[in-house]
């Protein structure tokens, strides 16, 4: 990307995720079209692979390298706020902002009382069904959040299905997908149990949380459809669309593909419920102020544009997401009050979803509970490979006498 | 203990044709020594009868057994090896051992064969060593003692002494002709060293070419070469040969050397194009009319003799002449000597290079009285002495 | 050489000539690993603000008492014990198969070592394709075909049974190549006649096998079995990509412990006392394997 | 001796097994790198596996579009050709030294070599990090490089083989009048090109996958590696098997390349320099 | 060209003393060989001089300076090694140029040296060779031409010939033996071969075990061996040895002889517990009163010689005993042979070896007539003709 080089230029850097094509094209468009806005403003944009993404910023972070703007990982917050590489956002961008805002990004990007991240997008998460299918068992089809099944209803369902198709696989849990995914797609359910992976602020911890006999029941259930043989190892992601199983775990992004392959017999399904009330995903990239940015000020103008109306439905269309602000959600066609899609955003604006523990030791979790899951998946016992994991994540919170504030 | 006999053996490495036609007869117990320049092809016929190489053309025979289609291990023989191939890793004692175990000999009939060997060849106390750790002389035995302490039809030493040095050589030869005289095994030993074929070989079958030049008792080689090759093969310095010119009528003959006419007491056989003198048939200054004058050109003293070196135009090759002077003496280049060269020590080849009998070749010869001691077969013919038979 | 030593100008030769390596040793390898030593007494995290403090064994009493890392270390151990003569074997019996007189040569040889041209990380993907769950997995489909319909397909790395022999399996295929050709180059070395000799004294193919050739490969297959067993230890790619350490820490190692530690948790000061331990069993296995092999055969 | 011909069937047949062993999922590779992404998977348990229906370069096509492949290889050959040309000559002056100049400390740095030559890179890798880090030393190519250039596995080889190298050589050399520098440029590397081929490609091959170190220390396009390429296919699945397997191919074509033609001196380099216990 | 001084030298290798308390002198233009059994230091000694061997005691000096602490290539040596050492990776013309490039020698100059020395080893068809493109002998010369191409303060050969066959071995010592002749340079030549020792040296060095046993020249080493190493060290086969053994008074003494006593018509000198005779101090059968009868243990015919081994008791270490018999003779082991030795050519030893000179010790010398051609300083002194001295 040719940046023009003349004195007068102020230079912001920038770093995002290289996401899909069309995701990184808009990103460029957006700044060209925020340089042509702003003269004397250049904008110098470096997209980093997504698998390599966390490394690099840790790394750039500790070699004191950051940009003045970046992207991160909504539950990585914590950790990088607390390592102080972050700057708050509150005094560069307008209260206004926060209240057009979705509830869920407002969450996601504070953390203790400040405001350092601030999405253009959110994530939905909801399970994919195969209307035949469904109806073929005779199944209850929910009509949004708040009807949501319950844990049993989907086991009995999956039971049922499972019968049905000669006791092959039913269900696609995607476990293709990397570490994050397990914390993104099944902690909702310990959370909606009434348990959850640790605690809040003033309970730091993971003891009686993710070992809470809740939390073991949420996932011995789960364990059990993986002994029943009903969920899918999905290696080549084609469990749903090429028919194999007519559930599916997934989220915002997998829409277009499902929609190719089942059209008019796609619906879309809140989560499960493992208590009283559904709780379901949130959280994706956002932007963050970099502590050692050299051009806050101009970064923040770039940010407030980024979240006008008109970019975020742009992103929205490019990636699919829930477009952060309600205004956007309104205009968007998908996520529109008549929306195919507007479980996601009802779910984010309602008051459905929980960010994942916003805490410093957020890598130990992730890991801890990723590592948990995939052991119960091949058949560990839950109440001991739980307590060993919250032992390992609360080692971790203790060892930082509890991230003090510095 | 075998005959060996290699019929009409042709053998050729990639088209190129390394024996020709080649018949060889070794009889039981005999030892056969193979002497020739390197690259006549020794060695391949050494490996043609080990089952080493494919034979292609002919027949060998074992005691008129045809082996050519039998395997290393069926044929029964022994061979040392060139670089003796010792196995690294085993001691002296297993190496010894290897070959009898091949043949699943009891352990101790094993030890007992050991034993005898080391002592005769004097490895005793070196049989816990690797070869490593032995001297070229040493190694040299433990490879020998591998042949020996088999038994089997046919022994087979391809240069054993080749990577040895001059001392060492000659002590080894010394051992290995005791050792002959006492083990009787058909034997066929290679080398290129004519100090060797002379001094180890009961017969001794010269090749050069791929192509047997002549087999026969080392003396008779020396005396009697059936050709060029042969008799400038054998014998340091070599024979002397040049092209001969002669002058004068039967009876008042003349030849030529190194430029001076000197009278010739016998008729040349018909056809004789080249002639060759030894270096010991020259002897030392003497007075006679027919003395012959040389401009010395290289000296090598010796101790117990002298090479004198000096130019003939005729030689073969353009080689320095050489006369063999006993004893002492202070000559250095370029003095000018008088030597008495013996005509009737000629040997005469024709254009082809083949050797011509010469009818009337007088030997001085005088037996030794049975009672001094000498064995009946035993008899002296002392070229050197040939000047004090009474006809001259 | 052995040039007079004293005031001579070769002592500073000599360390002219060491100079630019042992610079590079020191600032990238010596400088690191005692910095690692140092680390590992500290309670280090990576990127934290609050004091590193002095921890004494602490870390090194975690990394011990945690299954994962004990698990890592055990894996190391029967991934040495079976990677190592297996693919020894393996080299050997191809590096005999190619010392043959055949025509294609050549060609065979390089086929057999292609794979070790490979990255790891390349090698990992092509694998995790070649043992896909199910009956479509290649492996599975394979071995369905082989015994006839009597193979239940599985999943191969994501059950504990199967995910570290499947990562054996892969670095097996990618290094056999290595050591056969270091023991090609090995057996083209021994001298001819010892076979000729072997023959002449009445050894089959089998005893000159095992007297002339093994014998004569002592020092190529101790050079491969150090540095097989070496790379042994520091396995880590296939197992990051393929299975991530799991199922249950089934296929974990060491050194994927210590990158998890330090890359994705952040606990650089428990990756370092990882790191310690860990150079302290390879240098006393590599010492002990060394001496063991010099002895045994005298001169090595 | 002589192969007999149903010894030679026996050959050819075992060859052929191994060629399918070692060879096979290589071809698969290829062969994937040619078909649409869903039919990798698809047609992995039957013989299709092998054959490509489908062929096209897509893939490829994909693969250009998706990541600046001429950059990264670019990249890749620069950082590479640091790592083994300086390589070679540090790590050979180092290996000389230790195998022929007298001088005090050369034990004490042999078993230094030696006991360095276990430590595997992932262990120190944080503590330098921290160390080029407070240098603010990061995202060019030399960083990547020169961290390598020593190598102790190379400098072992290297005295392996000057070992065994006739001394006579060098004597002669210096009778002749060379200095040590001299000798060491004028007749000890033009006589030991099989061990410098052979060291070549060994760090070669250990080098041209590394990924840990590149994803530490660089941000920049310009001056990544190959394999940081591979992380940008490792998105969202479903993953593009086909862009990956043609990927992978374009990353060891060069090694391939350089092995298929330096193959003759490494073999003859592995037999003089690995032989050392 | 230069004056090369040995004082008080001492090597030693991890602390077995390899050189002890050496001092040698070699003059301006002199060829010293140095001659000695298998690791009796030779090699050594040269490298201490090329500068490859640290000095630890003692001082090396060339023309007076001493060089002690000076490295290879500031001391002007030229040196042939043993297994040549050409320089592989490149042709015969670069191995030529390297020293002189070495030594910063222009382009032009360095051609035409090249181009003599090419022409003095007959090496030019081969200049554009690389070694391994060369036979045994060529390399030989071009290893020599690799020294020669330079203008030394000193040449060393450290056994050029050692890795030659034989028959080459001799041609190339005749080269050599020429190019010392045309090339005044001072010189130490290695070898353990006492032929080349012989024919080469001016002066010859013996060593054994790290210590200089006698410097002089061949012949005298010869006649006059210091001691009794050297005595058995020079000749083929070397001198017999034995423990003395003597009877009767002076005038009428006899001494013992494979157990046979024999009248000795000289008086032993004082203190002489070991003596030594030559193989050639024999002569033929002979009909003489006081001949020797021995039984042949082993016969080696070499054509122009025959040896013929016995055993006598006394012998140095059981050594067999050997004649040298000219000519041939039809001898097998077993026989029974008359031999006459000439006691007159015993040399005599002390009992630690040391060799006694005895006061008379007549010497049969008649000089030739100067008419004859003889250079004036030439003389004979066989030893085979001394029996035909008028008072025998
Ligand atoms: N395996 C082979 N392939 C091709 N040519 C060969 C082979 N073995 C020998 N030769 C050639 O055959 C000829 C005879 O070789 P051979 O080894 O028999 O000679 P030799 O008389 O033993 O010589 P030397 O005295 O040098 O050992 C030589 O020209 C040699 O190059
Ligand atoms: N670098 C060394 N280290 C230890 N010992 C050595 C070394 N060089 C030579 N020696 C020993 O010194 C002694 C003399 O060796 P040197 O090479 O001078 O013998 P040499 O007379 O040249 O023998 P040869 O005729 O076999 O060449 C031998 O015993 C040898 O083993
Ligand atoms: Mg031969
Ligand atoms: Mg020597």
């Amino acid at each position: 990307v040719p940046i023009p080089e003349d004195e007068a230029t102020e230079v912001i850097t920038v770093w995002a995720h290289a996401g899909r094509e069309s995701e990184r094209r808009t990103l460029e468009a957006q700044v060209r079209a925020f340089e042509k806005a702003n003269p004397g403003l250049a904008v110098d944009v470096t997209f980093i692979p997504e698998g390599s993404y966390n490394g690099q910023v840790q790394a750039a972070a500790l070699a004191g390298r950051l940009p003045d703007l970046l992207e991160l990982d909504g539950p990585y917050l914590a950790a990088y706020a607390w390592r102080g590489w972050l700057a708050p956002l509150d005094e560069h961008l307008p209260d206004t902002l926060k209240d057009d805002l979705l509830p869920s990004l407002l969450e996601q990007g504070q953390w203790r009382g400040q405001w350092y991240g601030m999405g253009m997008f959110d994530s939905g998460l909801g399970l994919w069904a195969d209307r035949h299918a469904l109806k073929a068992v005779e199944a209850r089809i929910p009509d949004g959040p708040a009807d949501a099944w319950t844990l049993e209803e989907l086991q009995e369902i999956l039971a049922r299905l499972a019968s049905s198709s000669s006791g092959g696989p039913v269900l696609d849990l995607k476990l293709n997908y990397g570490t994050e995914w397990f914390t993104y797609a099944f902690s909702p359910l310990l959370q909606s149990a009434g348990a959850g992976v640790m605690g809040e602020d003033d309970e730091p911890q993971a003891r009686s949380h993710l070992d809470a006999p809740a939390s073991v029941q949420v996932l011995e259930t789960v364990q059990g459809w993986f002994q029943a043989g009903w969920v899918d190892p999905n290696l080549d992601d084609a469990a749903f669309t090429s028919g194999r199983v007519p559930l599916a775990w997934g989220g915002h992004w997998n829409a277009p593909a499902y929609r190719d392959a089942l059209g008019e017999d796609l619906i879309l399904l809140p989560l499960p419920r493992a208590g009283d009330r559904l709780v379901s995903g949130q959280g994706s990239w956002q932007w963050a102020l970099s502590s050692r940015a050299r051009h806050p000020e101009q970064a923040a103008k770039l940010l407030a544009f980024l979240l006008e109306t008109e970019q975020v439905l742009k992103m929205s269309r490019a990636n699919g997401a829930v477009p952060a602000t309600l205004t956007a959600i309104a205009a968007s066609e998908d996520y529109g009050p008549e929306g195919a899609l507007r479980l996601f955003a009802e779910q984010l604006r309602d008051g459905y979803t929980r960010p994942r523990p916003r805490t410093p030791a957020y890598p130990v979790v992730t890991d801890a509970f990723a590592r948990a899951f995939r052991d119960i998946r091949h058949g560990a016992p839950v109440a001991d490979t739980l307590e060993a994991a919250a032992r390992r994540i609360d080692r971790e919170v203790e060892a930082n006498h509890g991230y003090p504030a510095n | 203990m075998a005959v060996v006999e290699f019929a009409d053996i042709h053998k050729a490495f990639a088209g190129q044709t390394v024996i020709r036609d080649l018949d060889l007869h070794v009889a039981e117990g005999e030892w056969m020594v193979l002497l020739g320049p390197s690259g006549c092809g020794k060695s391949t016929l050494l490996r043609l009868l080990a089952g080493l190489e494919a034979v292609e053309q002919g027949e060998i025979r074992l005691d008129g057994r045809v082996v050519n289609d039998l395997t290393p291990q069926q044929r029964n023989v022994a061979m040392v090896f060139q670089d003796y191939a010792l196995y690294p890793n085993m001691t002296v004692r297993e190496n010894l051992a290897f070959p009898l175990r091949m043949r699943g000999m009891k352990r101790a009939r094993r030890e007992a064969r050991i034993q005898s060997v080391a002592r005769t060849l004097g490895l005793e106390p070196l049989l816990g060593r690797r070869p490593a750790a032995l001297s070229g002389g040493q190694r040299q035995r433990v490879a020998m003692g591998r042949a020996l302490v088999r038994d089997p039809a046919v022994f087979l030493m391809d240069e054993p002494l080749s990577n040895l040095d001059a001392r060492l050589r000659g002590q080894i030869r010394n051992e290995i002709a005791t050792l002959r005289d006492r083990l009787v095994t058909t034997t066929l030993y290679v080398t290129h060293d004519q100090v060797e074929a002379m001094t180890l070989g009961q017969r001794v079958a010269v090749m050069a070419g791929g192509i047997l030049q002549q087999v026969d008792t080392p003396m008779t080689l020396y005396d009697q070469p059936a050709n060029l090759f042969v008799a400038r093969f054998l014998g340091s310095p070599p024979m002397n040969c040049f092209a001969v010119r002669l002058r004068g009528e039967s009876g008042r003959r003349e030849w030529e050397l190194a430029g001076q006419w000197l009278p010739l007491p016998i008729d040349p056989p018909e056809g004789a194009t080249h002639a060759g003198l030894r270096p010991e048939a020259f002897s030392g200054p003497a007075d006679a009319r027919h003395a012959l004058q040389v401009v010395v050109e290289g000296v090598e003293a010796l101790g117990h003799e002298v090479l004198v070196y000096f130019t003939d135009e005729q030689s073969l090759e353009g080689m320095p002449m050489a006369a063999r002077l006993p004893g002492q003496v202070r000559v250095a280049p370029g003095d000018t000597l008088t030597l008495l060269p013996d005509a009737e020590q000629l040997h005469w080849f024709d254009a082809s290079g083949r050797r011509l009998a010469t009818l009337t070749h007088p030997i001085c010869a005088f037996s030794s009285p049975p009672d001094q001691g000498f064995s009946s077969d035993s008899f002296w013919k002392s070229t050197h002495q040939v000047h004090h038979c009474p006809w001259k | 050489m052995n040039a007079p030593l004293g005031k001579h100008p070769e002592h500073r030769v000599a360390w002219w000539f060491m100079a630019p390596a042992l610079a590079g040793l020191t600032a990238f390898i010596l400088a690191p690993f005692l910095l690692a030593l140092g680390m590992s007494f500290t309670g280090l995290r990576l990127g934290s603000p609050l004091p590193a403090g002095f921890a004494g064994l602490e870390n090194y009493r975690e990394a011990l008492s945690d299954p994962a890392f004990l698990r890592g270390v055990a894996n190391n151990a029967l991934f040495a014990l079976v990677v190592v003569p297996v693919q020894t074997a393996l080299g050997l019996a191809l590096a005999l198969l190619l010392n043959q007189q055949f025509q294609g040569r050549w060609l065979f040889r390089t086929l057999f070592f292609m794979p070790v041209v490979f990255p790891l990380s390349l090698v990992a993907v092509i694998w995790i394709i070649l043992f896909a769950p199910g009956p479509d997995g290649l492996l599975n489909g394979l071995l369905n075909a082989v015994t006839l319909g009597a193979w239940t397909p599985r999943d191969f790395l994501n059950d504990p049974a199967w995910a570290l022999p499947a990562i054996m399996v892969t670095s097996i295929w990618q290094g056999t190549g290595f050591q056969m050709v270091v023991l090609l180059a090995g057996l083209q070395a021994i001298p001819r006649s010892l076979y000729e000799a072997a023959a002449v004294d009445g050894a089959g193919p089998w005893r000159r096998f095992w007297h002339v050739t093994l014998p004569g490969l002592r020092n190529p297959l101790i050079f491969v079995v150090i540095v097989t067993t070496i790379l042994s230890f520091r396995v880590f790619d296939q197992v990051r990509i393929m299975t991530q350490g799991g199922p249950q820490d089934a296929s974990t190692t060491v050194i994927h412990e210590v990158v998890r530690a330090a890359f994705d948790r952040g606990q650089v000061a428990l990756a370092a006392a990882m790191s310690v331990v860990f150079f302290v069993l390879v240098l006393g296995i590599t010492l002990l394997q060394r001496r063991m092999m010099r002895q045994e055969g005298g001169t090595a | 001796m002589n192969a007999t011909l149903p010894r030679l069937v026996f050959t050819y047949l075992l060859l052929l097994l191994c060629t399918l062993v070692f060879f096979g999922p290589i071809l698969f590779m290829l062969v994937g790198s040619l078909k649409p992404d869903d039919q990798v998977l698809a047609d992995a348990a039957s013989l299709a596996a092998l054959w490509p229906r489908e062929a096209g370069l897509d893939n490829y096509h994909s693969v250009f579009e998706r990541v600046p492949f001429a950059s990264y290889l670019a990249s890749s050959l620069l950082i590479n050709g640091l790592i083994v040309g300086l390589g070679l000559l540090v790590n050979a002056l180092a290996g000389y030294a230790l195998a022929r100049l007298r001088w005090w400390g050369r034990e004490t740095m042999l078993a230094v070599v030696v006991a360095i030559l276990v430590i595997p890179f992932e262990a120190i890798a944080i503590p330098l990090f921290y160390q080029l880090s407070a240098l603010s030393w990061r995202d060019d190519h030399l960083v990547q490089a020169i961290p390598f250039v020593a190598n102790p596995l190379a400098i072992y080889l290297f005295y392996s083989f000057f070992l065994g190298l006739p001394r006579a050589l060098e004597e002669a050399a210096r009778v002749d009048g060379a200095g040590v520098l001299r000798t060491f440029f004028s007749i000890v590397i033009p006589n030991s090109k099989a061990a410098f081929a052979s060291v070549a490609i060994v760090t070669f091959l250990f080098h041209w996958g590394m990924y840990l170190w590149p994803l530490l220390m660089t941000t920049s396009e310009s001056v990544r590696p190959l394999p940081l390429g591979i992380a940008s296919f490792h998105t969202l699945p479903p993953l593009a098997w086909g862009d990956i397997l043609a990927f992978g191919v374009l990353m060891v074509l060069p090694v391939l390349v350089v092995f298929v033609v330096f193959q003759r001196w490494f073999v003859a380099g592995v037999a003089s320099t690995g032989i050392k216990g």
